[in-house]
C-alpha cells in the first residue's frame, strides 16, 4: 500500500512537471521517467503484459524518438516556447478540467453496482480459443478486431511517414552515427541476445504474459539498435523484402480473418480445430512486422532534413 | 526471508527515486538528465527484482530482464544527436 | 539468524547504501563527469549487492542463474551507455551552448 | 482504499493534467508528450477498472485493449512527431500558425 502510494506521487509530480517544466530535455526526460514509474504502476495492477510492453515502449522506443526530434529542434526555441502563458481560454480549460475532475473521482470512489465484468465468461471460453494465457485470448481469439486493426493502424502510420517524406537519395538509411569501437561492440552483444530474448517472449505469450505485441517491441528494440550503430543493411539490401515483412502483420491478420468465410463460417471466426496453430502464425507474422516497423518508423521521422537535400539537388 | 525486509528496501529505493528528481529539475545540461533517467532506470531494475519476491510473482524477472536491456536507449538516442562543427574537429583529432 | 540470512541483510544494506551514495553523489557533485563517477557505483556495486542478496535467498540454481544474467545485462548497458554520456560530453565541453 | 480506486483516481488527475497541457502548451513536442500522458491517464482508469478488487476475477478485456492502446499510441505519437518536425522546418518554430500569429 506504502509503494502504491508512492508510486501516485510518483506519477502525479511527473505530469505536472510535464505540465510546468521549461526546458524541452526536461519534459522529455521526465516523461520517460513517467514510462518508467507506470510499469510499476502496471505491476501493482497486476497487468504483466502491460508491464512488459510499457517497459519496452515508454522506457525504450518512445526515448528513441522523442529525444531524436529533440535534437533537431534548435537551443534558442527550446528555451523561448516554454512558459505558462495564460489566456482566457487556457484559465476557462483549466478551470473546467477542474470543475469536470470533481464528479469524475466522485464517480469513482463512489463505487456503487459493480459489475462482474467479462474475466468470467474468458475464463468460462478459454479452452476454445486455443491458448491458455487469458490476455492472448483476448488479443488473439476473442477481440481479434482490435487486433487486426491495430496491424492496420501501424502500416498506415508507416505509409503516411513515407508519404511526407518522399523519395530521398539515400534510400531507408539512417543519417549514420559515429562508428565507433565500443558502440559496435555493444551492438554485437545486445542485438542478438535481445532477438532471442523477443522469441522466448512470443513462446511465452501462449500460457504466460507475454506475446505477439511485447516480443514484437523487443524485436523492434534490437532492429534499431542495430540501424544506430551503422548496421543498416536489412534494411537496405533488399528494400523490398523489407517492406513486405512489414506488411506481414496486416497479411497474417486478414489472412485468418478471412480465410473462415471460404469456410462458410464467419468473419474472423477462428476454426475451432486450428485455433492454436492458427494464432501460432499469426502472432508470429504479427511480432516480426511490428519489430520490423519500429526501425522504419524511426528512419521515416528524418523527414526534414532529407527533404532538404533533395530539394537542393532539383533546383 | 521475511518479505518486509524487502519491501522496505523498496520503499528506501523508491524514495531514493523521488530525490533524484531533484537532479532532473536543476539539469543543467541534457547529459545530467540523461544520467538521471539512467540512475532511475537501474533503481526501478532492483525495484521490480524485489517487488518479484515480496509478491511471488516469477514473470517480475522477465520484466526486470526488458528493463535492464532497454536502459541504454536514453544514452543511445542521445548521443546520436548531430554533433556540433567543435565536436567534429575534436573528434578528428582523436 | 541464520549465517546466509546474516550475510542477505548485510549485502541489502550495502547495496541500499550504494544507491544512497549514487543519489547523493548525483546531487551534489559539481559537474557532469563527476556525477557519472557517482552514478556507476550505483549502477554496477547497488544493484550487484541486491543482485547478491537475491542470489543467496533463490530457491534454485536456475533462479540464481537468471539473477545473474538480468545484473550482467544491466552491467553491460549501463556501462555502455556511460560511456557516450562521457564521451558526448567531453566533446561538447568547448561548446559555448552546452545547454542542448 | 483499494489499489485499483488509488490508480483510477490518479488516472483521471493525469488525464486532466495532460488535458490541460495540450491545451495550453504553445510547443507542438510538449503538445505530443502531453496527449501521452493524457492517453497513460485513460489507460490507468481502464486497468482500474478492470482490476480484480471492482471485478471477480482479473478481467483480460481492458488488459487487451490496453495493450492495443500502448502500441497505436506509440504509432500515432510517432507520426504526430513527424508532422511536428515538417512544421519546424518549414517555419522554423515549434508552433501552430495560430499560435505564431501571437508572438
Amino acid at each position: 500500500m506504502i509503494l502504491d502510494w508512492l508510486v501516485v506521487v510518483l506519477l502525479v509530480i511527473l505530469s505536472l512537471t510535464i505540465l510546468l517544466a521549461r526546458d524541452l530535455f526536461w519534459v522529455v526526460a521526465s516523461f520517460i521517467t513517467f514510462g518508467l514509474v507506470l510499469t510499476l504502476a502496471w505491476s501493482s495492477l497486476q497487468a504483466p503484459d502491460l508491464a512488459l510492453a510499457e517497459a519496452a515502449i515508454g522506457g525504450g522506443l518512445m526515448t528513441l524518438f522523442l529525444i531524436d526530434s529533440l535534437g533537431f529542434s534548435d537551443p534558442e526555441q527550446t528555451s523561448s516556447a516554454g512558459g505558462f502563458p495564460i489566456t482566457k481560454l487556457q484559465g476557462l480549460t483549466a478551470l473546467g478540467s477542474m470543475i469536470v475532475a470533481v464528479p469524475l473521482l466522485r464517480a469513482f470512489w463512489a463505487g456503487g453496482a459493480v459489475s462482474p465484468g467479462l474475466g468470467p465468461l474468458v475464463e468460462q471460453k478459454i479452452e476454445l480459443s486455443g491458448v491458455e494465457h487469458p490476455v492472448s485470448a483476448v488479443l488473439l481469439n476473442f477481440r481479434f478486431f482490435d487486433t487486426w486493426f491495430e496491424m492496420t493502424v501501424i502500416l498506415l502510420a508507416i505509409v503516411a511517414l513515407q508519404t511526407l517524406r518522399g523519395r530521398t537519395p539515400r534510400g531507408d538509411s539512417l543519417p549514420s552515427g559515429q562508428s565507433d569501437q565500443v558502440l559496435t561492440w555493444f551492438a554485437r552483444l545486445l542485438s542478438p541476445v535481445l532477438i532471442l530474448f523477443s522469441v522466448y517472449l512470443l513462446w511465452r505469450g501462449k500460457h504466460a504474459p507475454g506475446g505477439a505485441f511485447q516480443s514484437g517491441v523487443v524485436l523492434g528494440a534490437a532492429l534499431s539498435v542495430l540501424a544506430l550503430t551503422g548496421y543498416q543493411d536489412f534494411l537496405l539490401r533488399s528494400p523490398v523484402v523489407s517492406r513486405l515483412v512489414v506488411t506481414l502483420g496486416v497479411v497474417g491478420f486478414s489472412g485468418a480473418g478471412l480465410f473462415p468465410l471460404v469456410l462458410g463460417g464467419e468473419l474472423a471466426e477462428l476454426p475451432s480445430g486450428w485455433a492454436g496453430d492458427t494464432i501460432l502464425i499469426v502472432e508470429t507474422m504479427a511480432a516480426l512486422s511490428t519489430g520490423m516497423s519500429i526501425p522504419y518508423l524511426l528512419v521515416a521521422l528524418q523527414v526534414p532534413k532529407d527533404k532538404v537535400q533533395c530539394e537542393e539537388r532539383t533546383s | 526471508m521475511p518479505s518486509f525486509v524487502f519491501g522496505a528496501v523498496v520503499v528506501f529505493l523508491l524514495a531514493n527515486l523521488a530525490v533524484g528528481l531533484l537532479r532532473l529539475a536543476w539539469g543543467p545540461n541534457a547529459a545530467d538528465r540523461v544520467l538521471s533517467v539512467q540512475l532511475f532506470g537501474t533503481t526501478l531494475v532492483a525495484v521490480v527484482l524485489l517487488l518479484g519476491r515480496v509478491w511471488q510473482e516469477p514473470w517480475f524477472d522477465v520484466l526486470a530482464l526488458v528493463l535492464a536491456f532497454l536502459a541504454a536507449f536514453p544514452a543511445l538516442s542521445y548521443n546520436r544527436r548531430v554533433p556540433t562543427r567543435s565536436e567534429e574537429r575534436h573528434r578528428d583529432s582523436l | 539468524m541464520t549465517v546466509s540470512e546474516f550475510f542477505t541483510i548485510a549485502s541489502l544494506i550495502l547495496g541500499c547504501f550504494f544507491f544512497l551514495a549514487g543519489t547523493v553523489g548525483l546531487l551534489r557533485l559539481p559537474d557532469t563527469l563527476c556525477r557519472l563517477h557517482a552514478l556507476t557505483k550505483a549502477d554496477n556495486l547497488g544493484l550487484g549487492f541486491i543482485v547478491f542478496a537475491l542470489i543467496l535467498q533463490s530457491q534454485s540454481v536456475l533462479e540464481s542463474l537468471r539473477l545473474l544474467v538480468i545484473w550482467l545485462a544491466a552491467l553491460l548497458t549501463s556501462s555502455t551507455a556511460s560511456y557516450l554520456i562521457g564521451r558526448h560530453t567531453l566533446l561538447s565541453r568547448d561548446r559555448k551552448d552546452s545547454h542542448l | 482504499m483499494s489499489s485499483s480506486a488509488l490508480f483510477g483516481g490518479t488516472g483521471i488527475i493525469i488525464f486532466l493534467v495532460g488535458l490541460l497541457g495540450t491545451f495550453s502548451l504553445p510547443h507542438l513536442l510538449k503538445k505530443i508528450v502531453c496527449i501521452n500522458v493524457m492517453g497513460s491517464g485513460v489507460f490507468l482508469v481502464l486497468a482500474a477498472v478492470g482490476n480484480k478488487d471492482v471485478g471477480a476475477t482479473n478481467d483480460p478485456v481492458p488488459q487487451a485493449m490496453i495493450l492495443t492502446g500502448i502500441v497505436v499510441a506509440m504509432a500515432s505519437s510517432v507520426f504526430a512527431l513527424a508532422l511536428a518536425r515538417q512544421i519546424a522546418h518549414r517555419s522554423g518554430f515549434w508552433l501552430l500558425p495560430e499560435d505564431r500569429e501571437k508572438l
